[in-house]
């Protein structure tokens, strides 16, 4: 087995990176920069039963170290995603993350039951936790119960293992990873955007059309990886980590934090050659570290397993 | 494929209020080719600014590797550039988008540019361009008052040029229509490129004529893949048929997209 | 009456602007560096029951335009703050915000009354929000029904106005905020830290001895906007607005999205007159903004009735 | 009153591996005349990089108005403060704390400085302080390996100076105590900068004599208001007692702070 590989249920990954969902669109675009072969995995963006166009602009806006967008979902539904995006994916040797969102249960059950059967769709990742969604969503990610009975409700339906996209909007985190746990999920993501929002000072108006936004990017990676930290010692499963990533002592922070693969972001629109990059700097920084394989890294923060050196 | 790279900066120079002109050589030049197309520069390497910002091209010199872009030092990031020396060079995404379809205009025809404050500076290329094609080239440059305008003189090679000033204190006083209805200018093709009420007002003048705008919209990643800079389409104004303003535009026929 | 000024329940503030607890220990230091009566207010360090050591170093990370504090509360105790902190600090013309901090209810009300009855104390404000004290601390700022037990008993006492802090680490802010308004305070501060933590990747540690520490700073601005923005529209009490305070531009952004006051906090670390300086740049920004006093500002983001020019 | 400004850089070489001395001039300097005093350092103006670094002072030159640091490009910051030009201006917080008592060692008397990688710096301006006082000044210092080490002439212009590193690639092998038993140095005081372990060891050997130490902690403030740099004192080791590095210290008598 390769140094840099990474076995999570549904997804065996060349190595620990994969772009995060909703910053890598389809795909298509980074294609241009790279071979996607190269990526441990690719998150699609959010599919919703229907097409939706999202929210008005402005959707982004920019914060010190972080940005904010409210994008909306914005996607082509789930017949053209079936039909356009995960048929060009397949071109690729490299498994898919596919994220699923809704504004209702049903909604949810409808997209993850039909994308699950998908051949190039090797895990789901089920967004409870979009803060730009008005109807719905954001309360999936807020009350465990309800996070938990969606968690059952999917893996019911799915043909693929199931990771439960978490939200930091909260205030205890660790109670929402076990409820989503013990409801079935077969790993987590984590984290989502903050909620947040600027105020334009010369038209006094929020600078998001949407008023709240996102808050993504470096700003919020001590959130991350705090939440990271205190989640892995509580549950199992293993996470996919992610919030603010750029650089290669990033990753290694997330996998010391508990995370089992790392994904990127915010980041791929600074550097669209972001996640190849950091691959390929990978086994440097594990020489570096003295570190053989990238699963010793995975929670070395807290394991005691783990030899420090 | 799409192109990233470096530029290096030759010379900054503050040509009216706020507004800088910088001079930037490098192999990237050469896919510059696009009148209208634009840049995604990352300011500099420190993460406080995060994102890459959307500047025109505004003019190119094949032969000398050279390029310019103007642009206003408004925020932050664009202040921050307005500080750079000579040596610095510039993390650089692009050209990207569609430009102005400079090949809607033929030989002989006359075209009007019609820019508004900051929106001027990719007229300019797309203006010496037109010229190589043997059309007639005038333009309208609107700006709020006298200390803001810029590269009049440089327009004036092109053609004729009008000036006009919301506060009247140069040229006509108005918007860039009121210099066009007091010219009596006329035109087969108008490419336009400002403020978003400049372009709504040129659409109801112009609808049924050919006539293509350059939009502005706040960008995350300047590729199309994060969703950020979509518009809707007036064929579907409610609906989720969209375009992306950076990779479908910035330059749209009049009439194609809900302004 | 000066375009500066703001009158909230027990402070008269002859402009918006005032350290934040924690980043100012009692004005000693800052006294050295400028006249401490030219601030609006000082909102002075928690003050517990006890003497308190607090945690062991380090105790402070930087992270991207924020820092990660676990300082625990360290302290000279409440005695100590009555003989020697207050009397020192009634040599300005200042008025004080007392800030109030426990592990217990009874610690508490014991500090609320007690301080609550010096003379240059002009208000309190009741920490129940430190993410750095394991022991009760926590729950009390993230259950709203606690905290509203908690703001009636320190009203009960308190001889002055009360001012509760409210925790980020919340999933309904607005919730909370009704419920300590209802049960009788006489206004909020917000925000406090967010939970986060950093990780050293040679050390394999937690760079923060206590693991995890509050982040303030520049990062957080947006999430304590969008809950200002929230919670002004809900509540009828005025708000003392902070986190990530740098600029002019942020003290407007502030009170636009629904601050009467702001607090500087982490700012005064790399700046330390950075409370007279943004006092200073605040006539000419209201020129620049056309405004004619401080109060027309409050709320501008979303009152109807502010002059939009 | 506290002192605040800003240093202009004149020079700024490396020295040895990742180490950097960094020479500047400016008024701040006639502040800088306590040895083992230190400086708040902002990097630079980008709010990336929110907190002010403690760098000690090295070397002062009241007549010219300059003075050196000497630091290790480690993280982020001081890694950015590397790149730094000559043109560079740094802002500037400090002097801050209270350095190390040359008062303590008396004419005649002999003083041994200990220093460990880049605990070194702030000995350099200690021992020439002390050299004008007529005190025979002897200098041990420790380093990883020999790529590491630095100013070992400089201090060769006091008195002896002993070597000793970990990989014994120069000088003593093993740790500066190595070398003091190596060398039988002996001292009325000794006074040091280096790592907690190093200040462990010597605090045990010497905890009688009239040995002064120089603690690091991460800070914020610098000027004792955060509470971020606290140490328990050994009178009082579990309790509320404390003492803040930043203004209490860096210095501190053996024996009295926790390490
Ligand atoms: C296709 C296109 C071409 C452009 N060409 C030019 C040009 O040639 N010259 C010029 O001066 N300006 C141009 N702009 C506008 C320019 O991008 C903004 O003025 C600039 O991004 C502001 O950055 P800042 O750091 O000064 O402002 P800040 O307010 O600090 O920027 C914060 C964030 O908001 C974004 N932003 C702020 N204002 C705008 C805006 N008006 N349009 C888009 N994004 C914005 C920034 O990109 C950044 O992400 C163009 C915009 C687009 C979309
Ligand atoms: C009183 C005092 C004097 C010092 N004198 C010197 C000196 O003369 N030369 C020298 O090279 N170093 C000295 N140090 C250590 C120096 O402050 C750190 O190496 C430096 O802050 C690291 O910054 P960075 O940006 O490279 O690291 P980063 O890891 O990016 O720093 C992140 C944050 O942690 C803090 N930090 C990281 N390491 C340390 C550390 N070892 N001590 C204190 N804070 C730290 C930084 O100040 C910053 O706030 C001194 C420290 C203290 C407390
Ligand atoms: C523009 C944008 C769009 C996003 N869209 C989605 C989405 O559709 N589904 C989802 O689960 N997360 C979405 N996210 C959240 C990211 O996947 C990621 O969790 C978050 O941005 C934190 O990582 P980062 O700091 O590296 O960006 C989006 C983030 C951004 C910035
Ligand atoms: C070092 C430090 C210590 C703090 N101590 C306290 C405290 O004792 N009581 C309190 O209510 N808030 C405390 N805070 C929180 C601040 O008052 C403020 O709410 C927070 O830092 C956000 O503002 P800022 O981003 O401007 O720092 C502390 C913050 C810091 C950085
Ligand atoms: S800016 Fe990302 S899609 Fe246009
Ligand atoms: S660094 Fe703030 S008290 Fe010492």
């Amino acid at each position: 087995m390769s140094r840099l590989q990474v076995k999570i249920p549904g997804l065996t990954m060349k190595n620990p990176i994969m772009p995060a969902s909703g910053c890598f669109g389809f795909g298509k675009e980074y294609a241009e920069f790279y071979d996607l072969s190269e990526l441990g995995a690719i998150a699609i963006k959010a599919t919703t039963a229907e097409p939706r166009f999202g929210n008005a602009t402005p959707r982004v806006a920019e914060t010190k170290s972080g940005m904010l967008n409210a994008i909306g979902l914005q996607n082509p539904g789930l017949q053209a995603v079936i039909q356009n995006e995960l048929p060009r994916l397949a071109n690729y040797d490299v498994p898919i993350l596919a994220n699923v969102a809704g504004s209702e249960m049903e909604d949810y059950i409808e997209v993850a039951e039909a994308i699950s059967k998908v051949e190039n769709v090797h895990a789901l990742e089920l967004n409870i936790s979009c803060p730009n969604v008005k109807k719905g969503g954001i309360a999936f990610g807020t009350i465990p119960e309800v996070a938990a009975e969606l968690t059952r409700e999917v893996k019911r339906v799915s043909s693929v293992p199931v990771y439960v996209k978490l939200s930091p909007n909260i205030a205890d985190i660790v109670t929402m990873a076990k409820a989503v746990e013990a409801a079935g999920a077969d790993g987590l993501s984590m984290i989502n955007t903050l909620l947040g929002s600027r105020i334009d000072i010369r038209t006094r108006k929020p600078i998001l059309a949407n008023q709240y936004g996102g808050l993504s990017g470096p700003a919020i990676k001590p959130v991350a990886i705090r939440m990271i930290h205190q989640v892995s010692q509580a549950v199992e499963i293993p996470i996919i980590g992610m919030g603010g990533v750029q650089t290669i002592e990033d990753v290694i922070e997330f996998m010391l934090a508990g995370a089992s693969a790392v994904a990127v972001g915010t980041a791929n629109f600074v550097d669209p050659t972001i996640c190849p990059t950091l691959i390929q700097k990978l086994p440097a920084m594990l020489d570096e570290l003295g570190v053989d394989s990238v699963e010793e890294l995975i929670g070395g923060s807290w394991r005691e397993t783990c030899s420090i050196r | 494929m799409k192109k990233r790279g470096t530029l290096d900066i030759i010379q900054q120079r503050p040509i009216a209020r706020n507004i800088f002109e910088i001079t930037c050589s490098g192999d990237l030049v050469q896919e510059m080719q696009e009148p209208g197309q634009f840049l995604h520069v990352k300011i500099d390497q420190y993460d406080d600014l995060l994102l890459r910002r959307p500047i025109s091209i505004c003019d190119v010199n094949l032969d000398k590797n050279e390029m310019k872009m103007i642009y206003r030092a408004e925020g932050e990031g664009t202040t921050r550039l307005s500080g750079k020396k000579p040596e610095a060079t510039l993390d650089i995404l692009g050209p990207l988008g569609h430009g102005f379809p400079v090949e809607e205009a033929k030989p002989g025809e006359s075209v009007l540019l019609v820019g508004g404050g900051i929106g001027v500076p990719p007229l300019y290329y797309l203006g010496k361009e037109l010229l190589k094609k043997d059309v007639h080239v005038t333009t309208i440059l609107g700006f709020q008052s006298k200390q803001d305008v810029f590269y009049e003189e440089e327009f004036a090679e092109l053609g004729p040029v009008y000036v006009a000033t919301v506060d009247g204190s140069y040229g006509t006083k108005g918007f860039v229509t009121d210099a066009i209805d007091e010219k009596h200018a006329s035109f087969d093709v108008l490419y336009s490129c400002g403020p978003t009420p400049m372009l709504a007002s040129l659409t109801e003048r112009y609808r049924e004529k050919r006539v293509f705008l350059s939009l502005e919209e706040r960008m995350g990643c300047g590729i199309g893949a994060c969703f950020a800079c979509v518009c809707h389409v007036e064929s579907d104004p409610e609906g989720t048929v969209y375009r992306k303003v950076c990779t479908d535009g910035p330059v749209f026929p009049v009439g194609e997209v809900v302004l």
